[in-house]
């Protein structure tokens, strides 16, 4: 079984508009950078993104926003960038805003065969909406679903040839939980070794939730608030 | 006089116990990092998947793979863990976070904040906002009392959409420390130089009362 | 002639294809591991933790930290992951694993199975079973089609506590390779040397058999 | 804040008769053996004992069913122990078994702060009882509830003084949901090291779960079924 691909044109040729995506990163950090390029190149539209953010103008997602490949974005905050501001005023960019902690286990329910949870996180608030509510050890909950995604596009550190995953620092975020809830995952990493060079005690996504693994390359890993101390 | 934004962080950072595990918002709330006293061990939780926050790093220590949940570039310290965004909330959900400390646009005495998001202006999302909210075991708000124009943020009922129901334990504003306790804003001391007066024409909500209350000592 | 276990296994083991992860329970169905066609890439899941069982360790690499889920000691091969059992599960429930092999005492012709507990004997607890056949995309139950007094256990119905529901796919016994679908055992293929009779006297359930049924090739 | 103590005895010394503990470990892999041993020799008796497994006659959690400290335990698989068999057989002994990916995952949602999710595992069997029943995506699930306890005693293999876990292979198991979802969490390490040795990229347990942490000594790691291709 092959899992080792030429690059992300290669590791996506399969992706088609309409789709339903799963994009890992918190803001810039992480973003699967190869992959996105690859779809921004690419002649598919009306594609669901699921990620924390949207990018920045003309960097991660904000390079699908300018070309209007994105039909509709699931996240939990999406400032930080005009593009995206002006689609979703237009009524050209549809945003569904869930909480971050809910994002993350929705993502990690779904990878996981739970197909609904309670969380307190929105209750009382619009996020509410009509989801069930219930009372548990005297706190209100609200019920929330498992998400999954036709594809889930990853950016790890390390890699090896089986689809074994590690991520580096806060660069992992996202991109964990949505290898698992991808149908498809596709991992670019910065170094993909042969099977067997990574600790199997230091395995952050085990290689049965990736179906496609490639050598990213040229990571700009663009910083949005460079702050120093000197 | 009203405390500035390095005022309120130093009152917060009183309430700060050895051990505890902190999560700090971005503006005001970020300032308590400053201000741990000497000696004491606490432990600063970023949402984005950091447990053991450090300084801003100097120039040439700057990492794109290491940033804080404002998206500023962080250092970490001895001891510190990396994971994901589930673990990181389950994290909070779990209540094994000691202390949130975040801002608002406005407090109800009930305890409801609201902090995400002003119709008409552009929606940004609330991020961690409402999972912190809900589900921290201690809540600190750190804001300014009045808005510009001076009506008071402190409410009977938010009119802005709500973060979260009955979960804002203390607030600290320029003007006083406060517990939402009762359906009340208890004030528990005063800004220095702030005279309980003051503190009445810029609270709308109840506001409770008791006996002297102190200056603060910062 | 009935397949012992280890032609059982054999017939399993061709079931396998290239790039599957497969969870192999105790008995039986652990024999079929022996029979993973040289050249194809096969991971075994053991749902303690361990993503890449390799083979029993010689005497001298025995070690206490690395067992499978029959509490045996093992080894794994390059390329595996340790993970923890929230994990594990998290791959069975959510459909990664692709194949599921495992042993039961009933299987019905809904798919039906009885596998963990038998009335008046001591009850030693379900372990990972319910969780393997509720949710595993892909399971293959290995068994004798007959228990000692020659009494089938493809039945209508279950006579001893029940494992799962609707969930078993296929069968693999010492008479025949089977499929079940639509309420019935779908004969697939015969056992060298066993009769379409003999077949017929070992199966309570209903037993559907269209055209020629070929022998098994092993 | 001091995390670190002496030993086992000094770290539980205020576990009291009647509560209910969480222990680590699959079959005798990965138990805090340190910790048993120190609740065999304190007079506490009416545990309530979450562990996967029961240990074997006297070893592991043998030895606490032996001097009959255990009132109840919550286990997937309680085989291979004569002495369990004697008190369940008797009445001595309550025994509540759930399948096993649940008790991981009601473990799990109890240290995550999720009060209840669906599951399909134990549905149309005994173990669906009087549990709410949902239908999602076309199959039967049942709700489950997130489980806690009063202390967690977990094994790793190593620690910092900060109280951050690292397992070794398969003797992670249960370890790591337990940590977090005990009120008061105690762990034993083979490798007690300052804060800073180990690799933060690398942490299976973060800090933040463990009130209690010490060096453990004369491990045993007995085997059950020694099993070699030799």
């Amino acid at each position: 079984m092959q899992k080792v691909f030429k690059n992300a044109k290669e590791a996506i040729s399969d992706i088609k508009s309409g789709m339903s995506i799963m994009l890992g990163g918190f803001g810039l950090c992480g973003i699967p950078e190869n992959s996105i390029d690859a779809l921004v190149e690419a002649d598919i539209t009306k594609l669901t993104c699921i990620s924390n953010n949207a990018g920045i103008d003309n960097v991660g997602l904000g390079k699908l926003l300018r070309k209007h490949q994105i039909y509709k974005m699931i996240s939990s905050y999406v400032g930080e960038n005009k593009e995206f501001e002006r689609q979703l005023l237009s009524g050209e960019l549809v945003v569904d805003l869930i909480p971050q902690g809910t994002l993350a286990e929705r993502i990690r329910a779904g990878g996981a065969g739970i197909p609904a949870f309670f969380v307190p996180a929105g209750y009382g608030t619009e996020v509410q909406g009509d989801k069930e509510v219930r009372e548990f050890n005297g706190k209100m909950h609200i019920l929330e679903k498992g998400l999954r995604a036709d594809f889930a596009l990853v950016k790890a550190w390390k890699g090896d040839t089986k689809g074994n995953l590690i991520y580096r620092h806060t660069a992992n975020n996202f991109n964990n939980m949505m290898a698992a809830a991808g149908i498809i995952t596709i991992a670019e990493v910065e170094e993909l070794v042969p099977a067997g060079e990574l600790d199997p005690n230091c395995i952050h996504t085990p290689a049965i939730y990736v179906q496609r693994i490639f050598q990213g390359t040229d990571y700009k890993k663009q910083i949005e608030f460079e702050t120093t101390s000197d | 006089m009203a405390l500035d934004k390095n005022g309120i962080a130093k009152r917060i950072a009183q309430e700060l116990q050895d051990g505890y595990y902190v999560n700090l918002g971005i503006g005001i709330p970020t300032l308590v990092a400053n201000y741990i006293p000497d000696g004491m061990d606490v432990t600063l939780q970023s949402e984005n998947g950091l447990l053991g926050i450090g300084p801003f790093p100097t120039k040439d220590k700057v990492d794109p793979d290491l940033i804080n949940a404002g998206k500023q570039t962080v250092t970490y310290v001895d001891g510190s863990a990396f994971f994901d965004s589930a673990e990181s909330f389950a994290m909070i959900r779990g209540g094994h976070v000691d202390l949130t400390v975040l801002g608002a646009f406005e407090v109800t005495e009930n305890g409801d904040i609201a902090s995400w998001k002003v119709p008409g202006k552009l929606i940004k999302g609330m991020g961690g906002a409402m999972d912190l909210v809900a589900a921290a075991k201690n809540i600190i708000v750190a804001m300014r009392q009045t808005d510009r124009d001076g009506n008071s943020k402190l409410l009977k009922e938010c009119t802005l959409p709500l973060t979260g129901v009955n979960c804002v334990k203390k607030i600290v504003t320029d003007l006083g420390f406060y517990e939402v306790k009762d359906g009340a804003f208890v004030l528990l001391e005063r800004a220095p130089g702030v005279s309980i007066e003051d503190i009445k024409n810029a609270t709308e909500g109840n506001l409770v009362i008791e006996g002297d209350i102190p200056e603060m000592k910062l």
